[in-house]
């Protein structure tokens, strides 16, 4: 069977877009099928996301714009699957493309159809908070920016069709039926929210102020229904005291829920409590919780602050009944405290903070798919490769294989591209076309011909804005030619009239007065660029979203905003100056920093696609963090899996290993890296070359200096004991074991959880309990921080009679010795103050940084670390692998404390965002950059400072002495060097200083 | 213990150092200050043996920051086996901070300079003398005890030292430079950080927008932009100033007030976090504009805002080349 | 001085006018209430023609066209027949819809007409005065029927009522026809809607309130309130006032 | 300059500011994007000049717009954290924050000059930013403290 080089994506979340730039990035023909109108998934409705409190809207868009308009991206929206058949490298999906009722590709997206629309449907963006007309776009900022007609609700009046200028409303689209033909097949579906069914306990739906957490999370978003303000449904007063519940249909064993922890509901209904209160301080959010998740990285720094900043209260209880006070909407919430209280207290509004549930379209992918489902209903993965499903060639990421976050979707996304890479490298670029362009005329020297089109945008414009007065004025402007205005500048014949012009005109600048640049600039920039011109010698003047939209009252107003924005343009347009994109060679080959598990599978991968590793390990021999750990948790044998891996390593011939290697340096930029390193006993050098740094430093464990570790043979680290469990069997004869938790993790000098230690002490309780079933077993914890499907074996350990017993952070438990046995006070929240005799008591020590090596490594690399020392990423959310420096990644326990199959995640995910790189011969670089004028430089270092992708360092000039000079390819053009040159010595092309100062002074 | 005798021993401290530096070639050259060739001024000098130590001086007129000199021409001379200049330099306490701010922004090389500190017991305020003595020819200037004794033809004035002394010498804490004894020899101290309560100029902050504007615009009305401020500046070695540059042509050059008020008003922006607060500014401005509130306002900036004073050693990032998340943004506008 | 009516009456020019003349032609007598506006046909007769009519005083208003069939410009009554619906719909909302009243008379039915006329008078009579009518109206009435005129008119019920019959009895764009319980389920919906918001524009005329201060004026649920100034805010008819404590207004663009 | 700018403008209420507004390009100008995609309204006294980050706008931008006759200036960037280039608006608000002190010491109206941060998604936060600062600077009355006296 022939392979194919390209890969179906389904489902266009955050996961889906990430995994088809990677792609897309590397060479390969998407095709990314979306069941909805647009691309976005459930990240678009979210209003901040946390740990950081960014706006949600504001990270993810500029992903969507450009997976919408990627040149390798075919993005069909609303489309169903029907039949898929083929295997590994060559499968053939039957694709059904429902129709819209309008065509996508004249749609302008002006929205006049939706504001005529006569019937009110239930807005499903806004939750059912909101209405919007049968004809829609999801949301405002959707990508693709088209109309549909939701056909339910429609009945068929036709006015839309009278009002589009366009027009693009066609009833009798029929929908379409494809075969589209590709070699690997990655699900990113995402999840269904649990919502609660008819008379569940807690009022929804019944109770108007009882809502979920996705609806709360559309009234507290700034484009949602109340526009960021938090009021309740009921009245729409401000709800002073919000109740926040936790595990609604998470953790439940009552038949309704689902068994399972939906991992992210800690973390987002804290983020929801915090953003409630920063929006309107009057509301008090109170949070009832079991335990308390924040697993990942800041996230215990993020649950601190909400309690000590944000005034967040937390109550360690599950809610048993929830009642409406009839006359003022409020809720009486009765609870039972942990010492036994029963309490009965009155909230305004009640959020749930529901689960994750496997996609409604769950079982009806995995039939047409072929790929097995695990007893959740979510996607059945392979134990040591999270995204491989059960069937060959088709891999699934993101919530659709287990509940998880942004993080870890993003990861997971790129790491079903980097096993994509394994299947068909072979088969790069063979199916993307490269556009032939024209040369560019040379227009240097020319006096500017500028040529103005002018929008009306059906009445968006023209309703408002006097756009042929505008257009007459345009015409009078010094240097400008030819003046025109048409009905839609966007539309694809009018692209051919630009073209025309161009020609007849001689124009060496063209504007195009009408909408945001954001989303039309590289439209206009391609169709100049066919014409000949120099994408750059292009200006748009937004006269629709920023002036005709925004003072209808004011018509007049409005046009004279109109003629002074276009003068504007006209003035940058004179200074406008072709620009090219500067073009680097990429030298084929990789290295891998750290040979534990993330190194190594990184290393496979990149061998697997024949790319020339070079695995630099400091230790003598391979393995890492994960050398003394025999099995996980789900029972995947360790021990055996990192043989394999060694040997594989050790055996492939495009993997170069080095240990006991240490970096002597390591310069370079993306694509162009030169390394030495000495290594093995001998201390010999080694030199090569190689375009991307993949950093899987790992970390260490803990070594206590708490609890008399080290003073008693009978005190262990989890690790030993798990070693003890599977050599021999020294602990045969012990009594009673017990194990504390958060040893070195959640306080002051480690403020953060290491995720994995809670695993571990089940794990291991769970495998005691087995061998001897008369040892008791107590875990003294803070929370137990099972998250996924990892609750299941939680719940087996109670049921296996191991005592969990909980303590505060303020008081921990004290160790006393009377000559060999041990006695551990503890003050617990339910039983009260318990001394518990023991004869092996076992800690669970947490993850810290390996501080001095990250710190050289990270100053050789000039990569920043976080106040942990661990490796700081480029952007938590949407870039988890990579760094602020282009060409460098990291993997593994360097970045976080995690487990085992992250690790693997994050090691393909670091290899895709590699390939991006490393499967061009040259790489094309951002055009406006930035550029110095030596003569004028006085080499003071501030921009240096100043920039946040280390693109500029100080060089010593024949000429002009110590001078600034930027490195094109890390460049990226965003000016906080420019700001602050004394001697105007940078500037940005693109936005030059004569460029802004022509705009300032075209004031009249 | 008057002013006379300070200056005496500050004399013969700055030469035995000179002397030593200079007999142990320790520096190559020496930059100090020699007696002024008009009254009421004193002159740099470049001394290369040890011989001309002698006319090394310090009187409470060296109002000119030596460190003025060090960029951005002096880097670049070196001497006849080729390897760059080892400079000695006559270092009261702003020279010193001075140099540690040239050191930051990477203008000079601290291993080639070496600092004759001294305790600095201030410079006079030229500007107050030369309005009072208004016309007349200064023949002589001197000083006696602690009184400035100023002669001309057949007229002699005394000006009592703690009256006429620079306002911004009056509340300086940094006497002598704060660098390690590797490039200091003499008075030299080690400063982490300074206490100051700005209370001088908080008389002027609390004025209303209107008096401001109108005491600044009658202080700089006479300014003739004849840039000598920018000339004695220390911090001022750029080669191509914002004034004098073109495309684009930011800033008008004709004696306008708004050409004269923006000249100060960036001048201050760029020095915010990097003046060294000499007064050589105002010293050498002909037309005997007072700069100082400005100087003590940029200095004020730097430590309220970001907790900076500048020149303390040449380590610390200066405010504009950092930035912190929890930077103060009172500034900002809030939806209300 | 027992209390005469004032009824307003709108006749079709080729049909209804016509009977009239007949009528009286015929001397046929009837009460002298009605005031006849000719109109070229039923069909020309705007929602707002009947409400404002209503709102300036008159107690009773009768709409005559031709029969159904009869119309010299063919559809023209069937026009008539679903706009007259809309109204006495929107009516029903304040139960004064049974001052208002459709008919047919043809140019022959002389008698037809004044016995109708003589009963409707009656009819008027027997209802007594519009409390919208007379030198001290009720106010509330008159912000009713207010509501009610801009709310008939809004191009939304336009767009419905226009259409209805084109997607009921022959088919919509899609080539189906529309279930008339299933269009009414809309159109019923939408009047109701669309007279409670503009109730709410028109209590925000004078000074900005609460949804709170609405529901309880306009005694309908706050939450339905809420949802109305959701939709109004999005049309950018209204948007957020100030804030009371916890309760935010809302004020009138 | 076709007239020259000396002309006294008296402050009554026909007379209205020109403001010049420097948006970054990736949070506030999506901002003000968001607020026409949502049809609210706002004054139309400001004229929008698209930069790629808060962090690019220089000094002499802001001064020289003040010198060229604008009556206000606005620089709007992305709230500390969710700038595209990571710490872009973080840099810029060091230097923001030096110049609206010297403005103030100097005595110009602290109006005259405006910083904000407006996310991608806050097109009502834009819009209620840009009526304030509006108002602020037509209380203020035309700049007459940067005018040129003659050309």
């Amino acid at each position: 069977m022939e392979k194919v080089g390209a890969v179906m994506v389904v489902g266009a979340g955050i996961g889906g877009s990430q995994t088809s730039l990677d792609l897309g990035d590397s060479g390969y023909r998407v095709y990314l099928i979306e069941s909805t109108t647009s691309i976005g998934g459930v990240m678009a409705q979210l209003d901040k996301t946390f740990p950081t409190n960014d706006c949600a809207m504001c990270i993810v868009s500029p992903k969507l714009v450009e997976t919408g308009r990627h040149q390798n991206i075919d993005l069909s929206i609303n489309c169903e699957i029907l039949d898929v058949s083929g295997e590994a490298g060559n499968f053939t999906v039957k694709v059904k493309k429902k129709s819209l009722y309008i065509n996508p590709d004249i749609c302008t997206g002006c929205g006049v159809c939706g504001r005529n629309c006569p019937v009110e449907a239930i807005d499903i963006f806004n939750e059912g908070i909101a209405r919007y007309a049968a004809t829609f776009v999801k949301y405002p900022q959707a990508v693709p920016l088209v109309y549909a007609i939701n056909k339910e609700c429609c009945i068929g009046c036709g006015v839309c069709a009278g009002v589009c200028k366009a027009k693009a409303v066609e009833y009798e689209r029929e929908d379409e039926e494809v075969d589209i033909n590709v070699g690997s097949i990655v699900l990113a579906p995402g999840f269904d929210e649990f919502i609660p069914q008819q008379a569940n306990k807690y009022g929804y739906g019944k109770y108007k102020n009882v809502v979920t957490s996705i609806e709360f999370e559309r009234i507290l978003s700034a484009s949602g229904p109340y526009a960021g303000r938090v009021l309740r449904p009921s009245d729409g007063d401000i709800p002073e005291k919000v109740a926040f519940l936790q595990c609604i249909g998470s953790r439940d064993y009552t038949g309704e829920g689902q068994p399972y922890c939906s991992s992210v509901c800690c973390m987002y209904t804290a983020k929801e409590a915090v953003i409630a209160h920063e929006h309107q301080h009057e509301v008090k959010p109170t949070i009832f919780s079991m335990d308390i998740r924040a697993y990942g990285k800041d996230f215990d720094k993020y649950i601190i602050r909400a309690q000590e900043e944000y005034g967040i209260r937390y109550i360690r209880s599950r809610i048993s009944s929830i009642t409406e006070v009839s006359e003022t909407k409020d809720l009486k919430l009765r609870y039972e405290t942990e010492d036994g209280k029963v309490i009965e207290e009155d909230y305004n509004m009640v959020v749930l903070g529901v689960g994750l549930n496997p996609p409604d379209d769950a079982k009806y992918l995995a039939e047409k798919f072929g790929i097995e489902l695990n007893e959740f209903g979510f996607a059945k993965t392979d134990v040591f490769n999270p995204v491989q499903t059960s069937r060959p060639g088709i891999f699934a990421c993101g919530a659709f294989s287990q509940p998880k976050d942004i993080p870890e979707t993003v990861t997971q996304a790129s790491a079903a591209a980097g096993c994509v890479h394994q299947i068909l490298y072979e088969k790069r670029g063979t199916l993307i076309t490269e556009k032939t362009l024209p040369p560019e005329i040379f227009v240097a020297g020319q006096p500017p011909r500028i040529g103005v089109f002018v929008c009306h945008c059906g009445i968006n414009i023209g309703g408002y804005v006097d756009v042929p007065e505008v257009t007459r004025y345009a015409s009078t402007l010094p240097n400008v030619v030819m003046a025109d205005r048409n009905l839609y500048t966007c539309s694809a014949d009018t692209q051919g009239i630009i073209k025309e012009k161009i020609e007849e005109y001689h124009l060496n600048r063209v504007i195009v007065a009408s909408c945001t640049p954001r989303t039309h600039e590289p439209l206009f920039q391609e169709t100049i660029r066919e014409a000949g011109l120099n994408r750059y010698l292009f200006q748009m003047a937004n006269i629709r979203d920023q002036c005709s939209w925004v003072h209808m009252k004011q018509p007049e107003e409005a046009t004279q905003k109109a003629k002074d924005l276009v003068r504007m343009a006209v003035n940058k347009a004179r200074r406008l100056a072709p620009i090219d994109r500067i073009k680097l060679e990429v030298t084929q080959k990789s290295m891998v920093i750290g040979g534990g598990i993330s190194g190594m599978v990184a290393a496979l991968n990149f061998a697997s696609q024949e790319i020339e590793t070079h695995l630099v390990e400091k230790e003598t021999e391979l393995g890492g963090f994960a050398k003394h750990i025999y099995h996980t948790l789900e029972g995947g044998d360790v021990q055996a899996y990192l043989k394999d891996l060694i040997e594989q390593v050790k055996s492939n011939k495009f993997v170069h290993v080095y240990t006991n290697a240490e970096i002597e340096s390591l310069d370079g930029y993306i694509g162009n890296f030169k390394t030495s390193v000495i290594h093995g006993p001998k201390k010999e050098r080694a030199e090569f070359d190689h375009g991307a740094v993949i950093v899987a430093t790992g970390a260490k464990e803990y070594k206590p200096k708490e609890f008399l570790y080290g003073q008693y043979k009978n005190v262990v680290l989890q690790s030993e004991l798990e070693e003890l469990l599977n050599t021999d069997s020294v602990i045969k004869n012990k009594k009673s074991v017990v194990m504390i938790q958060c040893v070195g993790s959640r306080n002051d000098e480690h403020p953060y959880c290491s995720k994995m230690c809670c695993t571990e002490a089940i794990k291991n309780a769970l495998l005691v309990k087995k061998l001897y079933p008369s040892t008791e077993v107590t875990i003294l914890f803070r929370d137990i921080r099972t998250y996924g499907f990892k609750e299941k074996y939680y719940r087996k350990a109670r049921e296996e009679g191991i005592i969990f017993l909980r303590y505060d952070e303020d008081n921990p438990p004290e160790i006393i010795t009377e000559d060999s046995s041990l006695n551990v006070k503890v003050k617990t929240a339910k039983a009260g103050d318990l001394s518990i005799p023991t004869d092996l008591l076992v800690l669970s020590a947490g993850i810290v940084a390996s501080h001095e090596e990250n710190e050289e490594l990270a100053k050789m690399l000039k990569v920043p670390l976080n106040d942990d020392n661990f490796y700081l990423e480029a952007h938590v959310k949407l870039r988890p692998v990579d760094f602020a420096t282009e060409g460098i990644f990291v993997a593994g326990l360097a970045h976080c404390p995690k487990t085992i199959e992250d690790s693997i995640s994050q090691a393909n995910a670091a290899v895709s965002r590699a390939c991006t790189i490393l499967s061009k011969d040259e790489i094309e670089v951002e055009g406006k950059t930035a550029v110095i004028d030596m003569s004028r430089c006085i080499g003071c270092g501030m921009c240096v400072e100043n920039c946040a992708y280390n693109a500029i360092e100080l060089i010593e000039d024949r000429h002009f002495g110590l001078v600034a000079s930027i490195n094109q390819a890390l460049c990226k053009g965003c000016g906080a060097c420019s700001g602050n040159c004394r001697c105007s010595a940078i500037d940005i092309l693109g936005f030059t200083s004569e460029q802004i100062y022509s705009m300032i002074t075209a004031r009249l | 213990m008057g002013i006379e005798t300070d200056n005496k021993e500050i004399i013969s401290s700055i030469r035995e150092n000179a002397k030593l530096l200079l007999s142990e070639n320790q520096v190559d050259v020496i930059i100090g200050y020699s007696e002024g060739t008009v009254p009421l001024s004193s002159t740099p000098i470049i001394i290369r043996k040890e011989e001309d130590v002698d006319k090394l001086i310090w009187n409470n007129l060296c109002y000119i920051n030596l460190a003025r000199y060090l960029a951005p021409l002096m880097p670049q001379l070196c001497d006849s086996e080729g390897n760059s200049l080892k400079i000695g330099i006559v270092a009261k306490g702003c020279v010193g901070r001075a140099v540690n701010l040239l050191a930051v922004e990477k203008q000079i090389d601290l291993d080639n300079i070496k600092m004759i500190g001294f305790n600095c017991n201030g410079i006079v305020n030229r500007s107050k003398i030369d309005l009072e003595i208004g016309e007349k020819e200064i023949l002589d200037v001197s000083i006696s005890g602690d009184d400035i004794i100023v002669k001309g033809h057949n007229w002699e004035k005394k000006f009592p030292y703690d009256q006429y002394i620079n306002e911004l010498c009056k509340v300086c804490q940094i006497k002598s430079p704060s660098a390690t004894d590797a490039n200091c020899i003499g008075e030299c101290q080690e400063l982490e950080s300074i206490h100051d309560e700005f209370s001088d100029i908080a008389e002027f902050e609390s004025k209303s927008a209107d008096e401001k504007w109108a005491y600044i615009k009658d202080a700089l009305q006479v300014c003739t932009l004849c840039y000598s401020c920018r000339q004695a500046c220390p911090m001022c070695y750029c080669n191509l100033c914002f004034v004098d540059q073109n495309m684009p042509t930011w800033f008008g050059k004709t004696t306008q007030f708004t050409d004269i008020f923006t000249f100060h008003l960036i001048r201050a922006q760029h020095l915010a976090g990097r003046c060294v607060a000499c007064g050589a500014c105002s010293s050498v401005c002909p037309v005997g504009i007072d700069l100082n509130i400005i100087t003590r306002k940029l200095e004020k900036i730097a430590k309220e805002r970001f907790d900076y004073t500048s020149g303390l050693n040449a380590e610390t990032i200066p405010p504009m080349m950092d930035f912190k998340m929890e930077d103060e943004e009172e500034f900002m506008l809030e939806e209300d | 001085m027992s209390f005469e009516p004032k009824i307003l009456g709108f006749l079709c020019n080729w049909c209804s006018y016509a009977g009239a003349d007949l009528a009286g032609v015929s001397r046929m007598q009837y009460p002298p209430n009605i005031r006849v506006i000719r109109v070229m046909c039923s069909g020309r007769i705007d929602p707002k023609f009947i409400v404002e009519a209503l709102r300036v005083g008159a107690d009773g208003v009768i709409v005559l066209g031709c029969h159904l069939g009869d119309c010299h410009y063919l559809e023209g009554n069937y026009e008539a027949e679903k706009k007259f619906d809309m109204v006495k719909k929107f009516l029903k909302l304040i139960d004064f819809d049974n001052r208002v009243r459709l008919d047919w008379v043809s140019a022959s039915e002389g008698a037809r007409y004044a016995s109708m006329i003589t009963e409707f008078t009656d009819h008027i009579k027997t209802l007594g005065p519009s409390p919208a009518g007379g030198d001290n109206p009720d106010d509330e009435i008159l912000e009713e029927l207010k509501a009610i005129e801009e709310a008939a008119g809004s191009d939304r019920m336009r767009a419905l009522v226009g259409r209805e019959r084109k997607i009921t009895e022959q088919e919509n764009v899609y080539g189906e026809t529309v279930s008339l319980d299933k269009f009414n389920e809309i159109f019923d919906l939408a009047i109701k809607d669309e007279y409670n918001r503009h109730r709410i524009l028109g209590l925000l005329e004078k000074e900005s309130k609460s949804v709170k201060d609405l529901a309880k004026e306009l005694k309908i649920d706050s939450s339905i309130v809420l949802e109305h100034m959701i939709t109004l805010k999005s049309r950018g008819q209204v948007d957020f006032g100030e804030l009371l404590g916890i309760t935010p207004t809302f004020h009138k663009l | 300059m076709t007239e020259t700018v000396l002309e006294e403008k008296k402050i009554d209420e026909k007379w209205e500011p020109k403001i010049i507004a420097f948006l970054c390009n990736w949070c506030s100008y999506a901002g003000a994007d968001l607020a026409g995609v949502s049809r609210i309204q706002y004054p139309p006294n400001i004229r929008i000049v698209r930069v790629p980050c808060s962090g690019r706008v220089n000094p002499y931008f802001i001064i020289k717009s003040l010198v060229d006759g604008w009556d206000g200036v606005v620089v709007s960037g992305c709230h500390p954290g969710d700038c595209h280039y990571i710490s872009g608006n973080l840099v810029a608000r060091r230097r923001f924050a030096i110049l609206k002190e010297l403005l103030e010491f100097f005595g110009i109206e602290p109006g005259r000059v405006n910083f904000m941060w407006a996310s991608a998604a806050e097109g009502e936060r834009f819009a209620v930013l840009i009526r304030k600062v509006t108002k602020i600077v037509k209380e203020l009355g035309p700049n007459t403290k940067f005018q040129k006296e003659w050309c």
